[in-house]
């Protein structure tokens, strides 16, 4: 009895002390970027450009990775949400399904440094397009739709049947069943997923090497809106390095002087956006949620 | 292979490319033009703050991307600043990731300029790099550099960095594994190399190594300057090579070697007495047109020749 | 502790002694033993869930070897009552106990008392069957191997004997280890998880509503069951078919909800007397049909 | 096949997206990966060899992938050994132990972890754990601080929210139930957790460490950053080693020829390797449905 009372009490002891570390660490890794930045740190530095010589800034990059997310976003959401409606609502139990669960399962697991090389195949040497923002959303898609796709169709899934059944009887069509009947009350958890595949965007770093290519312009000029135009910043087909890929590059190919204080300060810039994502997200799915609910 | 691949989609991608190249080109949306012209002063004085540098006799419109060498990348990278300070039309994106790179992807059409620290022909198979116009436009240098806290080692031999490097035939150590036996502390050797397909280690391994195989087992490979620098600056008992501006810009944390007595310096890679020395390449996919020609015979002038060159560790080409 | 309302104020209306005293005065009546000593007691237990009063101001007593039924309308409080005896109720956050609870004299909320000692000596069986995904031997053997116990024979022993006095033995025993417990049918997973308990040889079995996800039969046979376990087991029985209260208990206690959505305990008599003649208006109008 | 409406034309069309773009993927990957044989003639079972000498200056060139997939496996079962005891722990605290307050904090923490990008990771294994291991440890060799070790720490640290989450899913999967009756029976909580609890749980657990063990497989740049790149079997997790997806990282931009080629044949066994655990991670779902 009291060797089981014991152990109860040292198992009890040791999760706490795993959880308590845990979260230790991952304070400590923000604490350390924060302590680490403050000395360098100016507001200029979110818009200055980046320069291989001082410690200049990373406004494209910023930039950039705001961009991809919502060229990305734009190429990944009709689709995903779609296949998801069609993988909950039309697609029974059969060898298509099968493969398309597979597909996705498989898609997943397959490390982001292989779909990058496909892209780069693909995208960058095939379109004959070089290094472009399409490219690297293209990229991005590759691996983030099955993602979309699934979260979207358990988001679907998760609606009552009564709610559908409502709607038939009502002698609505299928479609508008989904449409009105379904969708509206899926759209938080639907939010959700898209959130969530979005913060995936702004951490990928080794799917983009080799498609949305490592040079940052400077200089843009936000009035040119000629999306073909390689030198507007709003032009899918340009360079476009990203926050993370721009951490990657600043401690391979920087010059030196500053390499650890932009590292650090673009690491930091970047956990503070993922934070503000995830509660971003939280509170949005909690406001849409108590919307839909209220109606 | 890349180059099969984008010959067979050849005709599609080509008439792609020259789509958006003709599209990026001519694109001058009256809007945009006026904003352009009314920002050029103050970029113009902007960017020659920032280089010093006398930006090109004229000035052609349009956007290129050149990528490759990351030895070189310092200073093509400040060119293209100069550039495009001058020539607010004008875009140059300028990228590393290796002299491969530079050359598989100005031939696939993926760039319009490769640089390499060393030749086509030693990279490409001899259909494909005759494809490749060769642009000289820079003499560039490597110094050996160590951990500082190797003490007391000024300067190696060729011979005795071969001792350090290669592999004896049948051995899987080098020579010499302590420091001690140059002359230092007491101290293994930590061999950093590069990639096996950087150009750095290419001429490194030419020039000094006499064509020897280096000891990678043991050693750590470090994937560019930047990293290398970083990794030699940390690790006690550490040698490597680096570009002559990697160095300059990190003096303080990492020790220079002299090579058979002579410093690695702009002045003695001039006069050709330094021979870890290679010439700087710039390859176009034929001859150049537009921007990129512009952008050549800029590199070539005297303002990049004479001031930007020595400024940035370079020697000029005579 | 508030002013005693709930048992003692609704008993009061009529001028008996406690519900206890009222059984004692029939033994000949009802085959109770009037002596037998006292197994459970609470004593002006109140149960909270966080502000929530559930239950309030409840004073019953369990005599040893016998069945008490509790019976009440849904929310009554009749399984937090229940639950208090082998303090299950400690698993629900923010769940409080105020007043009494007794086992065998001793106060089982006392700071010296681990839960883990009240839970061996009062085993719990639920109200849906709950197997262990594993064989049906290990589902026995669970309790007494946490206890210590490594002997491959005892533990056999401890096993049979359990099944048997569950009265599943006969239709396990060929496979006892190859399947598994939850490829039993609803009925002979709810013996099992009576034999499960028994195994841990407990002194007290507290059943919360232990029929009501089966059908008739295997009801029945958990009844006969408990009509022949209460010979060495103390047994709490809640049930929501009066039927079944009326069949298998010896007494009954009857919880309903107060006006403050709290439950209290109405009435407790000997089951004969709560459902032929009640003391309490509203026990009549419950076990008669006419509420709840 | 019936005729098909509208919508659900679409829909079709949106979902058969994946698949194609999977068929191509496996396609392209493949073509690329057996070119190495196919165009450049090097028998399959050179690449089993543990020499890697790809550069086609020097003699005896052999395009030995033995270093990269035994220090891809190596680096990842490590990683696993160190996140696993870590992240279960973590998911039981969060499942089992933690009052609300705690796991209010432990599950946006977890949130944030997964947040955290791959390269922030790598740049924090560079200039912390690298110089903690050197200094530190140099007695037990660790002459550099790159090495196995470092690789599997920060892969440990990356896949830690990825174990931790699924197999928090698999615990709170656990019918209530389960632990009730455990508990009416007399045992403490730890004996519930350790006899009920995780017994039940031992799929989703076993598949939430194959996920992690997925995704360590494939992390690049973190990797690369620590582990030193030495192709060399690995032997000591104090010395530097290397992986599939590091080399393509390193060498894929520069290398061209054959030796690209050999890269693109790393790329096909990454994928045949993530294609395994996928496999396996179906298979244990089935072990599961039917239990």
């Amino acid at each position: 009895m009291r060797r089981v009372l014991a152990a109860d009490r040292l198992a009890t002891a040791v999760l706490w002390a795993v959880a308590v570390f845990v979260i230790l660490v991952l304070v400590a890794i923000i604490a350390y970027f924060v302590i680490e930045s403050i000395p360098t740190f100016s507001l200029a530095f979110l818009f200055a450009d980046p320069s291989l010589t001082e410690i200049g800034g990373i406004g494209p990059v910023l930039w950039n990775s705001v961009y991809m997310l919502v060229l990305t976003m734009l190429l990944t959401v009709p689709l995903g949400v779609l296949g998801g409606i069609y993988m909950a609502e039309y697609a029974g139990e059969g060898r298509l399904t099968n493969a398309i669960r597979f597909s996705q399962e498989l898609i997943s697991s397959v490390p982001s440094i292989v779909v990058g090389l496909f892209g780069f195949a693909l995208f960058v040497a095939a379109t004959g397009w070089g290094f472009t923002a399409l490219g690297g959303a293209l990229t991005l898609m590759v691996f983030n739709l099955p993602l979309l796709l699934r979260l979207s169709e358990q988001a679907i899934r998760t609606v009552p049947a009564d709610e559908r059944a409502a709607s038939l009887a009502l002698g609505a069509t299928k479609w508008q069943t989904i449409r009105h009947a379904v969708l509206p009350v899926a759209i938080p958890g639907v939010v959700t997923g898209i959130v969530l595949t979005a913060g995936r965007v702004f951490g990928e770093a080794a799917a983009l090497l080799f498609t949305a290519g490592l040079s940052t312009p400077t200089r843009y000029d936000f009035s040119n809106l000629n999306l073909l135009d390689p030198q507007s910043p709003w032009s899918p087909f340009r360079n476009a390095t990203t926050l993370s890929v721009f951490i990657w590059k600043s401690n391979s190919e920087g010059l030196g002087n500053y390499v650890h204080e932009v590292a650090n300060m673009s690491s930091m810039v970047l956990i503070v956006m993922v934070l503000a994502f995830n509660l971003g997200s939280r509170w949005l799915g909690g406001a849409l949620q108590r919307h839909v609910s209220g109606l | 292979m890349i180059t099969t691949s984008a010959k067979r989609i050849g005709a599609l991608a080509i008439a792609a490319t020259v789509l958006v190249a003709a599209c990026g080109g001519s694109s001058s949306s009256p809007a945009a033009a006026a904003t352009s012209a009314a920002s050029a002063a103050a970029a113009a004085a902007n960017g020659a703050a920032a280089s010093g540098v006398a930006g090109p006799a004229a000035c052609v419109d349009g956007s290129i991307t050149t990528s490759g060498s990351t030895a070189l990348q310092p200073l093509i990278d400040a060119a293209g600043k100069a550039y495009t300070a001058a020539c607010p039309k004008s875009t140059i994106s300028v990228q590393g990731g290796g002299s491969g790179t530079g050359l598989t992807q100005v031939l696939q059409g993926a760039v319009q300029i490769g640089d390499s620290d060393v030749t086509a022909e030693s990279k490409l198979q001899a259909s494909d790099a005759s494809q490749l116009v060769d642009h000289v436009v820079t003499k560039q240098g490597w110094v050996v550099v160590a951990n500082t806290g190797v003490t007391g080692v000024t300067s190696l031999t060729s011979q005795q960095l071969q001792d350090m490097w290669a592999c004896p035939s049948g051995q899987s150590a080098p020579k010499i594994t302590n420091w001690k036996d140059v002359g230092g502390p007491d101290l293994p050797i930590v061999l950093i190399l590069r990639p096996a397909s950087s150009g750095t280690r290419a001429t490194f391994k030419q020039v000094v190594l006499n064509g020897q195989t280096e000891c990678s087992g043991q050693a750590l490979t470090e994937d560019s300057n930047g990293a290398v620098t970083t990794a030699v600056s940390q690790t006690p008992g550490s040698i490597s090579v680096i570009g002559f501006a990697y160095y300059q810009a990190n003096k303080d944390k990492v020790a220079a070697i002299s090579l058979d007595g002579v410093a690695g310096s702009v002045a003695n890679m001039a006069s050709g007495t330094y021979k870890l020395a290679a010439q700087g390449h710039m390859y176009t996919k034929g001859q150049p047109t537009g921007l990129t020609k512009s952008f050549l015979d800029y590199l070539m002038s005297d303002p990049i020749q004479k001031t930007l060159i020595p400024s940035l560790f370079y020697a000029p080409i005579q | 502790m508030n002013t005693p309302q709930g048992a003692s104020t609704v008993t009061a209306t009529r001028p008996t002694p406690t519900p206890l005293a009222i059984a004692s005065l029939q033994p000949e009546l009802t085959g109770l033993d009037p002596d037998a000593p006292v197994k459970l007691r609470a004593q002006d237990v109140s149960i909270r869930y966080g502000d929530r009063v559930a239950v309030r101001d409840v004073t019953l007593d369990v005599p040893e070897h016998s069945v008490m039924a509790f019976i009440g309308p849904s929310g009554c409080g009749k399984s937090t009552v229940l639950r208090c005896f082998d303090r299950m109720n400690d698993l629900i956050p923010g769940a409080a106990v105020e007043g009494r609870v007794e086992l065998d004299g001793e106060d089982v909320y006392a700071p010296s008392v681990l839960p883990v000692e009240v839970r061996r000596k009062v085993g719990l069986v639920f109200q849906r069957p709950n197997p262990f995904p594993m064989s049906i031997y290990e589902n026995v053997a669970f309790g007494p191997r946490r206890h210590g116990e490594q002997g491959k024979a005892r533990l056999d022993d401890v096993v049979e004997r359990s099944l048997r006095q569950a009265a599943l033995w006969d239709e396990v025993k060929d496979d006892l280890r190859k399947k598994s417990g939850l490829s039993l049918s609803g009925g002979q997973q709810q013996r099992l998880c009576i034999a499960r308990t028994l195994a841990t040889d407990p002194e007290v079995i507290l059943m919360d509503e232990p029929c009501s996800a089966l059908d008739p039969i295997a009801t029945l046979k958990i009844e006969e069951l408990i009509g022949q376990l209460k010979v060495d087991y103390t047994i709490v029985i809640v049930t929501h078919n009066m039927q079944q209260a009326a069949r298998v208990s010896d007494r009954t206690a009857f919880f309903t909800l107060g006006e403050d959505r709290a439950g209290y305990l109405v009435e407790l008599d000997e089951t004969l007397r709560i459902f032929t003649n009640p003391a309490n208006q509203l026990t009549e109008d419950y076990v008669s049909g006419r509420f709840g | 096949m019936a005729r098909l409406d509208a919508p659900r034309r679409i829909t079709l069309g949106a979902a058969l997206v994946v698949i194609a773009a999977v068929v191509l993927l496996l396609g392209f990957i493949v073509w690329r990966g057996v070119q190495l044989f196919v165009v450049s003639g090097v028998p399959v079972t050179q690449i089993l060899s543990p020499t890697w000498q790809p550069d086609p200056l020097s003699e005896g060139t052999t395009y030995g992938l033995l270093p990269f997939i035994a220090g891809t496996l190596a680096v990842m079962v490590v990683a696993a050994v160190v996140s696993t005891p870590l992240s279960v722990g973590l998911a039981l605290f969060m499942a089992e132990v933690a009052p609300t307050w705690a796991r209010r904090i432990a599950q946006p923490a977890m949130e944030v972890f997964v947040g955290i990008p791959s390269v922030v990771y790598g740049w924090l294994g560079l200039t912390i754990l690298v110089p903690f291991l050197r200094v530190h440890f140099g007695w037990l060799g660790f002459a550099t601080g790159f090495s196995w070790l470092a690789g599997s720490l920060v892969l440990a640290l990356m896949i830690l929210p990825t174990i931790t989450s699924i197999s928090y899913d698999a615990f709170v999967a656990v019918p209530a139930d389960m632990r009730s009756a455990s508990l009416a029976l007399g045992t403490t909580r730890w004996q519930a957790i350790r006899h009920v609890v995780l017994p039940a749980a031992a799929t989703g657990v076993a598949t939430a460490i194959v996920f992690g063990l997925t995704r360590a497989a494939g992390e690049a740049l973190a990797v690369q950053m620590v582990i030193g790149n030495a192709p060399v079997i690995p032997t000591s997790l104090a010395r530097p080693v290397t992986t599939l997806t590091s080399q393509i990282t390193l060498d894929m931009s520069d290398a061209t020829g054959t030796w690209n080629e050999a890269l693109w044949t790393m790329g096909l066994v990454l994928l045949l390797i993530s294609l395994a655990f996928v496999l396996l991670i179906r298979w244990l779902g089935r072990g599961r449905s039917q239990a």
